[in-house]
């Protein structure tokens, strides 16, 4: 009967023939579900390991890369950052809501599980054009989400991104990031040691949501009347368990009384005991019937492969248990011993799983984990690429009137970010709305310390379809403007890969592409990858979305006493542009991919901008320098900064003028396509002592021009834009509510 | 005719209901140790113009469905009575 | 030797940490008491901080109100001790009825985290006692059920006798009458829903809330004194 | 015994119901213009003990008034019936 059980189970014949390899034997139903769920992409990732292993992760400062349930980096002062991003695409399409509450329950685990205490959230995400009722019904169900779980459980949002595109309407992406920090002696690995020990299941009771949920739903796209068959494992999540849980398990790690903990998420109890085991080299024997249950009637391998929310599994000796049981109930912390940690030299590393006395599984702990196949999948470029290049939309007619286009390209996201807490921990300097997130790296439990970290996400799926090698880079170099402009030097990188179907050869090429580009571009920056994500067969009926490659960059700051100079406008001030100002090769101010070409023109197509690495490290350090004196207390020539990025130096002067309520006057610029390039390494400051910093900029080796004054109740850009700021300010406070909120 | 109708949404059998068990679980503390299975809905009343109650019947449950219940998560009771012409209070 | 301010902490509750920080900046001695407290021995003001008590499940505070601390803060006010609750805290003062009027949800029905401005419009409480009439504050709200209302007689009477301690400049939630902070009779319980503990550093953007903190553990020190 | 209790929360006259109101607003939208009167509320259901039904009902109001609705803006209905022996599903 088997026989046809993988193939439901989403194994392949080949993966079968291996597992009856591995075994030795035709594997039972449970030990088929295991493999099936840890076998699964999502779990294994089968497709992309081959591809992710050309990734850069080691640097000065990583305390842990890849591999674990979050990279952790030494801040100094004896704190440790820990940091990681997730995708809930596929349950967020499914129930916006849960889906994206779910999601922010299981990244907050990632981190919690290393010993940190989760300090910020930041939430990337990607819709079709909020026009439609089903549109906005996600929009709204996955901010609410976040907002509910996020508030609820205690962790603030402190920004994120919130992309539209018609790519994303059958198939939106949430993306969540987490930061946490912990006192660098508390940092613990999800390993299991010690034959003995005690396997301690914490927190939530265990029931059918969520059954082969992940695998299921994240290893087969979405093709419409299948949705409805996909329903029942939807998974509730619970944040005042989580918010128990953190603050139990922390206590637990304070106490010393665990010797490994990993939270369960994807494939839940199976992939929790299998990767501890293996990790620690050593098995484990897991009884399916001490597992506390909501519902009645659980077979063992339901047990195994629930992924209910709001659970993890501590590895505890024997003599720390009663320990252990006193500070859960204190927290009301459910806590149940359902397994043990075996050496057994006659049979090392297995998984035997009991129901009661007997034994209804046994496999190699480490066979689940990491034997998972290794795909080297077919790809190829796309056939039209270079027709597609050649369609490039720079030298496109002038618009007859550039001030309308401007007002389309603005958005105020404070619409998404208002509904989230942002503030708690009283660390938020700079929250959502400007360049990067800027906290003091404070918190309960932590040493006392001066410093700040600062973080930031970006993505530009416009920029990645056209060639997601260069585009990748692009958006790197932005994150480090992004940091920059908070006085941040930049210090590790998570990513997320949301891409669509890999048995599509163009997409495989699109993964391939963009993981030679952040290699590349890592090493460029002197930047390691410490984690990431993949998400595959984000499709609807055979279309894939944009390659949609997600960073996360984390910088650090030495000194946090003052704030920094915002992202705004101070009337009387010295608008000038740090950066070159025109590309060197035929055309100075490409227009290919940038928000203006593809959301004003509807051209996707043409060349991006190329990418002068050096330069731009140049141009960051010499603002991140500026911007920290302020931070440290000693003034700073700048009084405001906002690097230039999607929609060009048009929307980023309007972005200062409209948050510093002051008017401009700018000369100089060279029509639309200056106007709208989205040519990278180029920031605009606000300066009371032009002459002085056009000085150090100089002396930096960066160019400096001064465009223009700020003041006046004009925003005017000479020969292309005149309008009154509070019309430019009423179409960028109402873009959103206008569209999700119609009267 | 009128109609008054309740509609009752609650979450589908094996979906966690934090709510209900965090209810539950707080109770002994207030002397009601002699409560179980608390669950936790939403309900809804609203008044309804039909021809006749199964008209009202099908008007109302569609509207529990495409509305007021999440059919992914939730199932959804109708009640229903005729008003008398006057409109009486429900 | 500075004021005790006891700051409760019920599972949920996530703006301890915050409310002690900040109570710290205002002079006084902040210490955790876990809601399973029976006695608030040698504490000279109580807070009951932000936070999700027990995750609003029910209703916001509903449920924490029949923690065992609860009866000791309501023996604690009887006495005339300062009780200050905040948000999630304010919430729980209502649910035990300590304060008049309930919170629902916002107007909007959503949640609203935001810079938010509050005029100081008696100073006849713990609170806003020695703080300048008419001032405005710049005071982050964070709530979901903020929207404060209560039946006309009692409105009326919050009016007349003072007890309508702080009013938003500019309403966020549709509170009746703009109200965001109301006082007891005898003016030593004090409820509202900006978060002061958020605006006690300018490095975090206002430091506004400080004025009303020290005017509550300068009442704290008071009854220390007495 | 043991009873099925259903409590009805609802807001009281006269206490504004963002939630009600906005479901009505959305109505005409989604073809629903015979809809009126629009009100939101909770609804909870437990199993309790107790020796007859005056004592069940009893206990199940004290629990409705002290816990599950707030007497300053929501009043509670509670229904219930007694359950077979066998602990028959509500
Ligand atoms: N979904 C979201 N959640 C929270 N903050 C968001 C979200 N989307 C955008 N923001 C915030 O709005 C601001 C502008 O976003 P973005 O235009 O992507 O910034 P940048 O171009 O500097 O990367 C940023 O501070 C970002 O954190
Ligand atoms: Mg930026």
């Amino acid at each position: 009967m088997t026989g046809t059980l993988h193939r439901a189970l989403g194994l392949t014949d080949e993966e079968h023939a291996r597992i009856v390899e591995i075994l030795g034997r035709d594997p039972n139903e449970l030990e088929l579900a295991l493999y099936g769920v840890m076998w699964s992409e999502h779990c294994s990732y089968k497709s992309s390991r081959l591809h992710l292993r050309r990734l850069p992760t080691t640097g000065e400062r990583v305390l842990v890369g890849p591999g674990e349930n979050a990279g952790v980096i030494d801040a100094g002062d004896g704190i440790a950052v820990a940091i990681r991003i997730e995708s809930h695409n596929h349950p967020s399409a499914i129930e916006p809501h849960q889906g994206a509450a779910t999601g922010v329950g299981g990244i907050l685990r990632d981190i919690f599980t290393m010993g940190a205490r989760p300090l910020a959230v930041m939430d990337p995400l990607f819709f079709g054009p909020p026009d439609g009722a089903r549109q906005r019904w996600l929009l709204e169900g996955v901010v609410s989400g976040i907002s509910s779980y996020g508030n609820s459980v205690g962790v603030p949002t402190v920004g994120g991104e919130l992309t539209f595109d018609p790519c994303y309407a059958g198939n939106p992406l949430v993306n969540v990031l987490c930061l946490g920090a912990l006192p660098v002696d508390r940092l613990v690995l999800g390993r299991a040691s010690g034959g003995g020990n005690l396997a301690v299941l914490l927190g939530a009771t265990t029931g059918r949501d969520g059954i082969g949920g992940v695998s299921v739903l994240a290893s087969a796209g979405f093709s419409g009347e299948a949705d409805e068959a996909k329903r029942p494992n939807v998974q509730v999540g619970d944040p005042f368990e989580e918010k128990r849980l953190i603050e139990a398990c922390l206590a637990l790690l304070d106490a010393g009384l665990v010797v490994g903990i990993q939270d369960l998420g994807g494939a839940g109890l199976a992939c929790a005991t299998s990767e501890t085991a293996a990790r620690g080299g050593v098995g484990m024997d897991v009884d399916v019937g001490a597992v506390p249950r909501r519902e009645p009637g659980m077979a063992p391998w339901e047990v195994m492969t629930s992924e209910s929310q709001e659970r993890m599994l501590a590895i505890v000796t024997p003599g720390s248990w009663p320990a252990v049981e006193a500070l859960c109930r204190r927290w009301e912390v459910r806590a149940s011993v359902v397994g043990t940690v075996t050496e057994d030299a006659a049979h090392p590393g297995r998984l035997r799983v009991r129901d009661g006395d007997n034994v209804v599984g046994d496999v190699p702990a480490a066979s689940l984990a990491d034997d998972a196949p290794v795909y080297d999948r077919p790809m190829h470029p796309p056939a039209d690429l270079d027709r597609r290049r050649s369609d490039d939309p720079t030298g496109t007619e002038a618009p007859a009137d550039c001030a309308a286009e401007l007002a389309a390209l603005l958005v105020d996201p404070s619409w998404v970010y208002r509904q989230y807490d942002h503030q708690l921990f009283l660390n938020t300097v700079v929250g959502p709305g400007a360049d990067a997130a800027l906290l003091r790296l404070a918190g309960p439990g932590l040493p006392p310390s001066e410093r700040g970290v600062a973080v930031t996400t970006d993505s530009a799926p416009r920029w990645c379809a056209i060639d997601p090698r260069a585009g990748v880079a692009l958006v790197l170099a932005e994150a480090v403007a992004n940091l920059a402009c908070v006085g941040a030097t930049p210090v590790a990188v998570v990513n997320c890969l949301n891409f669509g179907n890999p048995e599509h050869p163009e997409v495989m090429w699109q993964l391939s592409e963009t993981v030679d580009g952040l290699a590349d571009a890592c090493r460029a920056f002197g930047l390691p990858v410490v984690g990431g994500n993949v998400s595959l067969y984000n499709e609807t009926t055979g279309a894939d979305i944009s390659p949609t490659p997600v960073l996360g960059v984390l910088g650090l700051v030495d000194r946090l006493v003052e704030r920094p100079p915002p992202m705004a406008l101070v009337p009387g001030s010295t608008v000038v542009l740090l950066g070159a100002r025109r590309a060197a090769g035929r055309s100075p101010h490409p227009l290919g991919g940038s928000r203006w070409a593809v959301e004003c023109r509807g051209r996707r197509h043409g060349a991006l901008p190329a990418l002068d690495a050096a330069a731009h490290a140049r141009l960051a350090a010499f603002v991140a320098s500026l911007v920290a004196d302020a931070l440290g207390g000693g003034g700073s020539v700048l009084c405001g900064v906002h690097d230039v990025s999607g929609g060009g130096l048009g929307v980023a002067l309007a972005e200062m003028a409209v948050a510093g309520g002051s008017g401009v006057r700018v000369a100089g610029v060279d029509g639309h396509a200056e106007l709208f390039t989205e040519l990278p390494s180029r920031v605009l400051a606000a300066t009371d002592a032009p002459v002085e910093l056009c000085a150090r900029a100089e002396a930096a080796g960066v160019p400096a021009s001064v465009i223009g004054t700020a003041g006046g109740p004009r925003f005017a850009v000479e020969g292309l834009v005149d309008v009154s700021l509070d019309e430019l300010t009423a179409s960028w406070a109402g873009a959103l509510a206008r569209r999700l909120e119609p009267a | 005719m009128k109609f008054a109708v309740r509609v009752e949404v609650r979450l589908r059998q094996g979906i966690a209901d934090p709510e209900g068990a965090t209810i539950e679980r707080a109770l002994p503390a207030l002397g009601f140790d002699d409560v179980r299975g608390v669950t936790a809905g939403r309900s809804f009343r609203f008044e309804l113009d039909a021809d006749d109650e199964a008209a009202a019947r099908g008007r109302a449950g569609e509207l529990a469905r495409r509305l007021l219940a999440n059919p992914v998560i939730e199932d959804a009771d109708v009640e229903l009575r005729p008003l008398a012409r006057t409109g009486e209070r429900r | 030797m500075s004021a005790r301010v006891g700051v409760v902490v019920f599972p949920g509750t996530n703006c301890e940490h915050d409310t002690v920080t900040a109570l710290e900046r205002a002079g006084a001695t902040g210490t955790l008491v876990w809601h399973t407290e029976q006695r608030l021995d040698g504490l000279d003001a109580v807070v009951l901080p932000g936070g999700f008590a027990h995750g609003d499940y029910l209703r916001p505070g509903a449920i924490a109100r029949f923690s065992p601390v609860m009866a000791a803060v309501e023996r604690f006010a009887a006495g005339g001790g300062p009780v200050l609750g905040i948000c999630n805290g304010f919430q729980v003062l209502t649910e035990a009825g300590l304060l008049p009027g309930a919170l629902v949800k916002n107007r909007g029905l959503r949640f609203v985290c935001a810079p938010a401005c509050v005029r100081v419009d008696s100073t006849q409480s713990v609170l806003t006692g020695g703080v300048d009439e008419g001032r405005e504050l710049a005071i982050p709200v964070n709530h979901f059920s903020g929207s404060y209302v209560c039946d006309d007689r009692t409105l009326a009477e919050l009016r007349d006798t003072g007890r309508v301690v702080l009013r938003y400049v500019e309403n966020p939630n549709g509170s009746v009458d703009d109200i965001a902070g109301v006082a007891s009779r005898a003016g030593n319980v004090v409820g509202l829903m900006p978060h002061p503990e958020r605006a006690s550093d300018p490095l975090v953007g206002s430091d506004d809330g400080l004025p009303l903190l020290r005017a509550l553990v300068g009442a704290a020190a008071g009854v220390r004194a007495a």
